[in-house]
């Protein structure tokens, strides 16, 4: 097997663990920010349509890839600032 | 408008059916209160608090009685009555149900009168309910007695002289005394059961904490109240709840229906099955008690030892708070019968409609016609 | 050395999503994930030797100018299809990467490995796609938001599910870039048929799960062009997306097969919207009421007949003491004729040690209602009835209420939309500022005190 | 061995020295038991239930006085003491330190008395500790006395017809009584402080959830009594206790100083500085009373409204449960005493030694000598 | 595929730890954790190509018998001095492995990487090894146990520490095999240095901060032989062992340099000690008490004058419904003179709503104290104090007691050692069987309750 | 840099992130248990010493491996025992 391969098959069941533990018991009303904010990480994607817009040389390649990037970002940029508008609720600094 | 509180002559009664509180709210609506000198005194209002508020402090009874409107705790004496001016009007407690001759001579006197007993208990009128107020109070008061004529403690307690098991208590019936009786006594540390005939009592009496006997005698109310048992049902009752009494260090009873007498739920039977130093405390025995061997006013040793009191006016032993509370319900219900400094009585409000036994001649609620022999159909015409 | 960077961008994810659990710093967890997945475009770009600069600032800007617009217009009450459109988005991205790698190179001429990963983010990336169209779809009411279900369903999933598995093993098996994109066709129709039979109530759920699957396929491009950043944050997503799934189903008391099963399982789901009660009252979880309270300054609890029937008085105490632990301000706003017999409330409470300084009169507590945050009411009804200060026609119309419908929220705490004592109906369930939280008052307050510590 | 239970007759005494349990244990050691006829009755222990466990049950006084023991609730009344066999043994309340009379004459009759007063406070005597289990329910009664006699309600009220506050009772003196009226004045809702001398009684109030008043005036324990005040001591605490007085709707006093009349608390001016209906429950009445206006065993009312309670034997109005913590008390002292069915006084048990305040002609306890004017010194010979 | 395998391996460590951190799992985690560990080696052996059986089968043999004779034979009281030598064990293998690797090829000629990594591996295992053995000595007695101190000690440890590095940087610069040596002897001397600062009752934490850094030495070998299982079991040994110091530190209410600086910081260390008071008690946490009631079957509680001056009343309550709910059997304990007035435990109880049904007498409480798991003495003394009952010469002499002493377990909630009423000392406190818990009869209570859920 | 490091320090570091999250909140009773089962683990170092032991051919590498291998195997067998057996006081089965 291709040693690149079995780093990657490593990566990511360790990271699949560590995926498993940090998400400890969440309140309900968290659902759905973390649910979003996760989903804006998943865009990380982005990378990969980076990488195939801007290294290919072969057009299909490259129209997809721009597509990918451009559906990406939205996936980050609307994920992580959707997300902030729903955790504005949590804002106030506790007096205590 | 001229509004009078005679002192009450009633032996044993302490309530006054104004405090200098209400009184001021009054006067402050342009009323002119008449206040009977020492009305309040038992009630821990002396008269200068009444002055104190600008209320008319007479020494005369007569003047305190000729007013537009005399407000009373208890129902006038047959002396009173005379003092009542033809066509006045007077608010109380007035016994509509049980005292044919109050209701009849308040008819012949063409009196306008406002029965507490008679108010509808709808939850606008609440802020009115003297029944509910006084029996709050009554309820409180039972339990003192009983625990004042009980030889054993209420709570329990683990001592170097040995363990004392707390008292058991049975309070039979369930209204708003025995609800406050059977609060008071768990306060205490007692260990409480209540029974009631009304299905739905057995929650509220659980909601206290206490525990509900449950027999198989119910009877759906009629409106709020109980209706009262047949023969049969009676005596099943008896039947059942004798050995919850029979186990009881003491039984706090305030069952009633309205416009009967006071059911008997303790027969002779059950006292002679209960222990030396057991306690009965009937608080119904005004209106002719619920236990058979019942002495009304008195505190008496039953032949074996059972200790029975027939405690009267209840509320007179809280007599401060209780006035208090008492004012409040006239006030409210003055407020509502007074329209721009004049007494309007408005037969289509539900409330006063209610309230109202006699007006103009007529005897107008069903009960009190009953009372006096008098058709029921009348009344609608 | 740039492997490296990525790592740190991948632990700013895992930081990230630890911190989103958790209220108090869910906020900074969302900024310290964005600046992982920054810096890890910027590494990308800066390593990689980009030929397309135009084409990538082009769709970047684009791209970007959609998010930003969206996200700032999107009203609060349309946040749940916001984050299944985003997670649309996110699975059409990989499956697109995927398209330019199968584009860009021969498939037959690949590691077979490459191959299998190409595939299945192309496949994941177009079930997620699909599915989060429909789920949309659904959530903005554009789909029947009802469960759809038709004759032969299960069977037509299961055929189309051999399909897919058909076509991606011919195509391994050729090497034919065509059979990749049948694969990937199929699978568009497999995340339409997995979402339409659930219900709308659901779709969060689902919402979620189809987020899992995102990151899975985020995770399979990472494979195809060997990025461990890639892989490492999408196997988180796909990781942590599950468990979240997971709870949101416990949540609802529900397991995930029964979620997905949707319309199968009708007669389940109709009596699980009987629980809720009405769907226009809104029906609140212990932790949402427990962060309702957490956050509150000042919180006022009005007690009734069923807080006395449920004698959960020492609850209630113990509960109005960790808030005030917290330094949340509480007290007791005590109707008159709250209970069966006068003074009921105050025995209660008094049994429970509930200070007397802090017990409320009605009026003390109208006075302060509008400035009250949450309003709990415990089993309490009539006396909170707006109708019979607003209703003539009511039957308790000139009652005095405690208003609490003045405060921001009003939390509800009963069994169910059952009348009390006067037996009529309240409007205050229905009224927008109000959650009700069902259940015996005993149960529910140690629910929600137990939920506290969560948040 | 022979025990005699004649019956009390002070008036108002209900309690009974030994119950029939407590009786069987001592039959079950060969002790013979003689009981006078209804002593127990109005504790609840029937004649009957006295012969039940072996008892004898004399109809004739003297024969229950004719005794190698005998055990009693109260002090002897004058002709009582002429029953008592010379050389024989009492056992009860003795009134050691307060009456001469009673001391002086069980010395000249060579009486062996042991005295519940002069009991040591010791661990283990806690069991005989007669003081604590009737000083218990005395706390309890002059609580539910002062219930009865305060026109208001002790706990809050919310209702329809306004608020009630709840009462603010205030508890002077925190010994065993004036603890158990606290924690009993807290259960029925009232708003409880207290006061005492003792510094150490501060934590013990609060640690039954009430208020601790904390004065300036303070006095050191002496063993585990409080001494009496220097005359400037009570002055500055009538001074600073006063506001506290005036501010409460009920005053229960506890105090007292083993071998001293009552101290005064309460002094007239402080009484008039309080409000119409306030309640004052003297509980040291018998013992002279904690406040200036105080009538021992009578309720009245006050020129200002004040309504002042002085209850003598409060721990009767519990008679029951007070008779079988006493019996308790008794049967453990008594099974001290005996060995192998004898009375055997061992004066070098510390216990037997303390109680024991006459005996073979010997006045034995300081303060019992202080009373009569004997020097301290002789006791040690 | 091996890598694969070895990763199946490292997944079973993971489950494993996380099994081991909750009671009711633990056993099973210690299980699938062993099963890990063997397939690994199992694996080794068979994937790589083994010469020296011989070796290996006799070196194995020797130690595996050591292994199982040692921890059947061990005292159950001797365990901590175990699991340091234990640990000193795995410290000299990492170090060994390391030398092994010196031995076997020329540092100059091998990567700089590998080099840095072997250098790491020797000299953290050799710390390991002899902080171990130092820990191990105290532990045993054969070390002075309590914290040793000499002058210039801070000097004496930066001067050393100082000597590692430069031989450390020299050995990598000049790839020379013995500056390898000298780096592992002197980290032999930090070791030794960093312990012996530290006192007795401060081991266990010590102990962990080495089994933490016996991982990190693991993970070093892993890297010089280029193997990820041997990473990843030490990466997580590293980490999770670093987390669980810390919390012991916690536990203990200090931090852990608190820790470490040990006999530098005596001044605290003496407040530390009169807190926990006499060292022949054994003081308890909230955890202990938690774990200690969860898992019984009965419990009886003793309250006492201290239960009323803390009003703590409730708490207990509430303690007492979830251990109820747990399925222990709770009642309560009532001495006659208990408190300050008769009576005065019933007033308390009363307030807190305990069903009289559940108090019993001193007499039918002894008669099942001796069938009891767990007596819970809290804020009571004179009348649980054995010297009433077993001193005639104590001033209590005679007076009946409640003979908590009789059950297995008892558990004293009170501030402080200081007497009760009666001024005299409490035997009790220093039997074996007792724990002490102290602090704030409410507070504690309350802190024991939230442990509750933990266990 | 060689990826094998990298590699390396990839799956370092995602294991020290399991490591950490999957320690919750533990129970001191639970402490020394914890601490022996992982020291135990900590043991794998045994492969290590096995792979010195068996495959070099220098003959100190092969002494030191297999006294590696002993003292491991000592670690690893005596903790995982020892760690059972103060597990035992968890056995018994809650009733419910
Ligand atoms: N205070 C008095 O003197 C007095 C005397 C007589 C009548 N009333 C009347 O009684 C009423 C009092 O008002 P209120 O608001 O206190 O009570 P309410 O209007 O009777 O409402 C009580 C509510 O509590 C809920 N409930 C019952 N058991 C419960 C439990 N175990 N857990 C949670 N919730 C429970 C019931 O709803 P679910 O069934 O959905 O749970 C019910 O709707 C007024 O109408 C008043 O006029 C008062
Ligand atoms: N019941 C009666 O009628 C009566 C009357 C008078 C005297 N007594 C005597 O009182 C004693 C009663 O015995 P007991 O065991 O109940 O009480 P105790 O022997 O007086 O012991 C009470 C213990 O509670 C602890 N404590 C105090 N405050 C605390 C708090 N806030 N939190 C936790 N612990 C606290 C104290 O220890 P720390 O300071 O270390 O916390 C103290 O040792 C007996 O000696 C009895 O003879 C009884
Ligand atoms: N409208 C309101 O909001 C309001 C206010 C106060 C009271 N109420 C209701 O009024 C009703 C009556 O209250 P009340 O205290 O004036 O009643 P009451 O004084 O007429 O009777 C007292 C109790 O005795 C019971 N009783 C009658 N016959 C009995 C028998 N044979 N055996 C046992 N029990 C018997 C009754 O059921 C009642 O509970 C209650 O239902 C109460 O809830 C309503
Ligand atoms: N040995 C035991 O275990 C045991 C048993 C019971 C009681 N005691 C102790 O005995 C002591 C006295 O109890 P008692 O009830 O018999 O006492 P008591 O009847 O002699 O006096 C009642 C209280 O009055 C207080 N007092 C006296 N002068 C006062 C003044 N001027 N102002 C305010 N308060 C004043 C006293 O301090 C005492 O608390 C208490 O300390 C109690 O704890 C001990």
């Amino acid at each position: 097997m291709d040693p690149a391969l079995i780093t990657g098959i490593t990566v990511f069941v360790l990271a699949t663990f560590v995926g498993f533990e940090v998400i400890a018991k969440v309140p309900p009303t968290l659902h759905t920010p973390l649910m979003s904010g996760a989903n804006a990480i998943s865009g990380i994607t982005l990378i990969g349509a980076v990488t195939a817009a801007g290294i290919e040389h072969q057009r299909l390649a490259i129209a997809l890839g721009a597509l990918a990037v451009c559906a990406a970002m939205v996936n980050v940029v609307g994920g992580f600032l959707v997300t902030d508008r729903m955790l504005q609720m949590f804002r106030t600094e506790r007096r205590r | 408008m001229r509004l009078g509180v005679p002192r009450e002559r009633r032996p044993g009664e302490h309530r006054v059916a104004l405090t200098p509180t209400a009184a001021a709210s009054l006067i402050a609506r342009d009323v002119e209160v008449v206040v009977e000198a020492a009305a309040g005194e038992l009630a821990g209002h002396l008269d200068g608090a009444y002055t104190g508020v600008g209320a008319q402090v007479v020494s005369s009874e007569r003047a305190a009685w000729d007013a537009d409107l005399v407000v009373r705790v208890g129902p006038p004496m047959p002396a009173e009555l005379d003092r009542l001016p033809e066509g006045g009007a007077i608010l109380g407690f007035l016994t509509p149900f049980t005292s044919a001759d109050v209701v009849g001579r308040l008819r012949d006197r063409q009196v306008t009168a406002l029965a507490f007993e008679a108010l509808p208990r709808v939850s606008a009128a609440q802020g009115m309910d003297a029944l509910s107020s006084q029996a709050t109070a009554a309820g409180y008061a039972a339990v003192l007695e009983a625990a004042d004529a009980s030889p054993k403690f209420f709570p329990m307690l683990t001592t170097a002289a040995g363990t004392i098991p707390p008292a058991k208590v049975l309070v039979l019936g369930a209204g708003v005394a025995g609800l406050q009786a059977i609060a008071t006594a768990r306060r205490l540390g007692a260990v409480v059961s209540a029974y009631d005939v009304r299905p739905e009592a057995a929650e509220q009496i659980e909601s206290l904490g206490a525990r509900a006997v449950r027999l198989e005698v119910e009877a759906q109310t009629e409106g709020v109240y109980a209706r009262a048992l047949e023969e049969d049902e009676q005596s099943r009752q008896h039947e059942l709840l004798a050995p919850y009494v029979a186990d009881s260090d003491v039984v706090i009873t305030t069952a009633a229906v309205p416009g009967r007498s006071a059911p008997i739920l303790i027969t002779h039977a059950m006292v002679h099955r209960m222990h030396a130093g057991a306690v009965i405390v009937d608080a119904a025995s005004e209106s002719g008690g619920n236990c058979e061997v019942s002495y009304a006013g008195e505190r008496r040793v039953h032949g074996n030892g059972v200790i029975i009191s027939g405690p009267t006016e209840l509320p007179s032993r809280v007599a401060a708070d209780a006035s208090q509370m008492y004012a409040r319900n006239v006030l409210a219900l003055v407020q509502r019968v007074i329209v721009d400094g004049e007494l309007i009585i408005d037969l289509s409000d539900e409330i006063v409609s209610g309230a109202c036994v006699t007006h103009r001649g007529d005897v107008r609620h069903e009960l009190a016609r009953k009372l006096l022999g008098l058709s029921a159909s009348e009344m609608e015409a | 050395m740039v492997q490296l960077l990525y790592l740190a961008c991948a632990a700013a994810f895992v930081i990230g999503l630890k911190r989103l659990s958790s209220p108090r710093t869910a906020r900074s967890g969302n900024i310290v994930a964005g600046l992982g997945m920054l810096a890890a475009v910027v590494i990308t770009l800066l390593h990689q030797d980009i030929l397309n600069w135009g084409a990538i600032a082009v769709a970047a800007a684009v791209g970007a100018a959609v998010g930003v617009v969206w996200a700032r217009q999107v009203a609060m009450t349309a946040m749940p299809q916001m984050v299944a459109a985003l997670n649309g988005f996110g699975g059409a991205a990989s499956a697109l990467v995927a398209g330019a790698e199968l584009a860009a190179r021969d498939p037959g001429a690949t590691r077979l490995d490459i191959q299998v990963t190409i595939l299945l983010a192309l496949a994941i990336g177009a079930v997620t796609f699909s599915g989060s169209v429909i789920a949309f779809g659904k959530l903005q009411g554009l789909v029947s938001g009802s469960a759809i279900a038709y004759r032969a369903q299960a069977a037509v999933s299961v055929l189309v599910t051999l399909v897919a598995v058909g076509a991606a093993v011919a195509a391994l098996a050729t090497g034919e870039v065509f059979g990749f994109w049948v694969v990937g066709g199929v699978a568009l129709v497999i995340g339409v048929l997995m979402v339409l039979p659930v219900g709308g109530a659901d779709m969060p759920v689902v919402v979620s799960l189809l987020n899992s699957f995102s990151g899975l396929a985020a995770a399979g491009t990472g494979f195809a062009i060997e990025n461990s950043a890639l892989i490492i944050g999408g196997a988180l997503v796909g990781s942590a997306g599950f468990i979240l799934t997971v709870q949101m189903c416990e949540a609802m008391n529900r397991s995930l097969m029964n979620v997905l099963l949707g319309a199968f399982t009708s007669a389940q789901a109709a009596t699980a919207t009987a629980e809720a009660g009405d769907t226009s009252v809104r029906a609140a979880t212990a932790e949402d009421v427990a962060i309702a309270l957490a956050y509150a300054e000042r919180v006022l609890i009005v007690p009734g007949y069923g807080l006395a029937v449920a004698q959960a008085q020492h609850d209630v105490q113990k509960l109005a003491r960790e808030l005030e632990a917290r330094g949340v301000e509480v007290g007791y706003a005590i109707h008159p004729v709250a209970g069966r017999m006068p003074g009921h409330m105050n025995v209660l409470l008094a049994e429970a040690d509930v200070a007397y300084e802090k017990l409320l009169d009605m009026d003390d507590a109208n006075q302060i209602a509008a400035r009250t945050d949450v309003m709990l009411v415990l089993g309490a009804n009539d006396v909170v009835n707006p109708a019979a200060r607003d209703d003539p026609s009511s039957p308790i119309y000139g009652m005095p209420i405690i208003e609490v419908d003045r405060a921001k929220t009003v939390v509800v705490v009963k069994r169910s939309l059952a009348p009390g004592y006067a037996g009529i109906d309240n409007p205050l369930f229905y009224f927008d500022q109000t959650m009700m939280f069902f259940g015996d008052a005993k149960e529910a307050l140690q629910r929600v005190t137990e939920s506290l510590s969560l948040v």
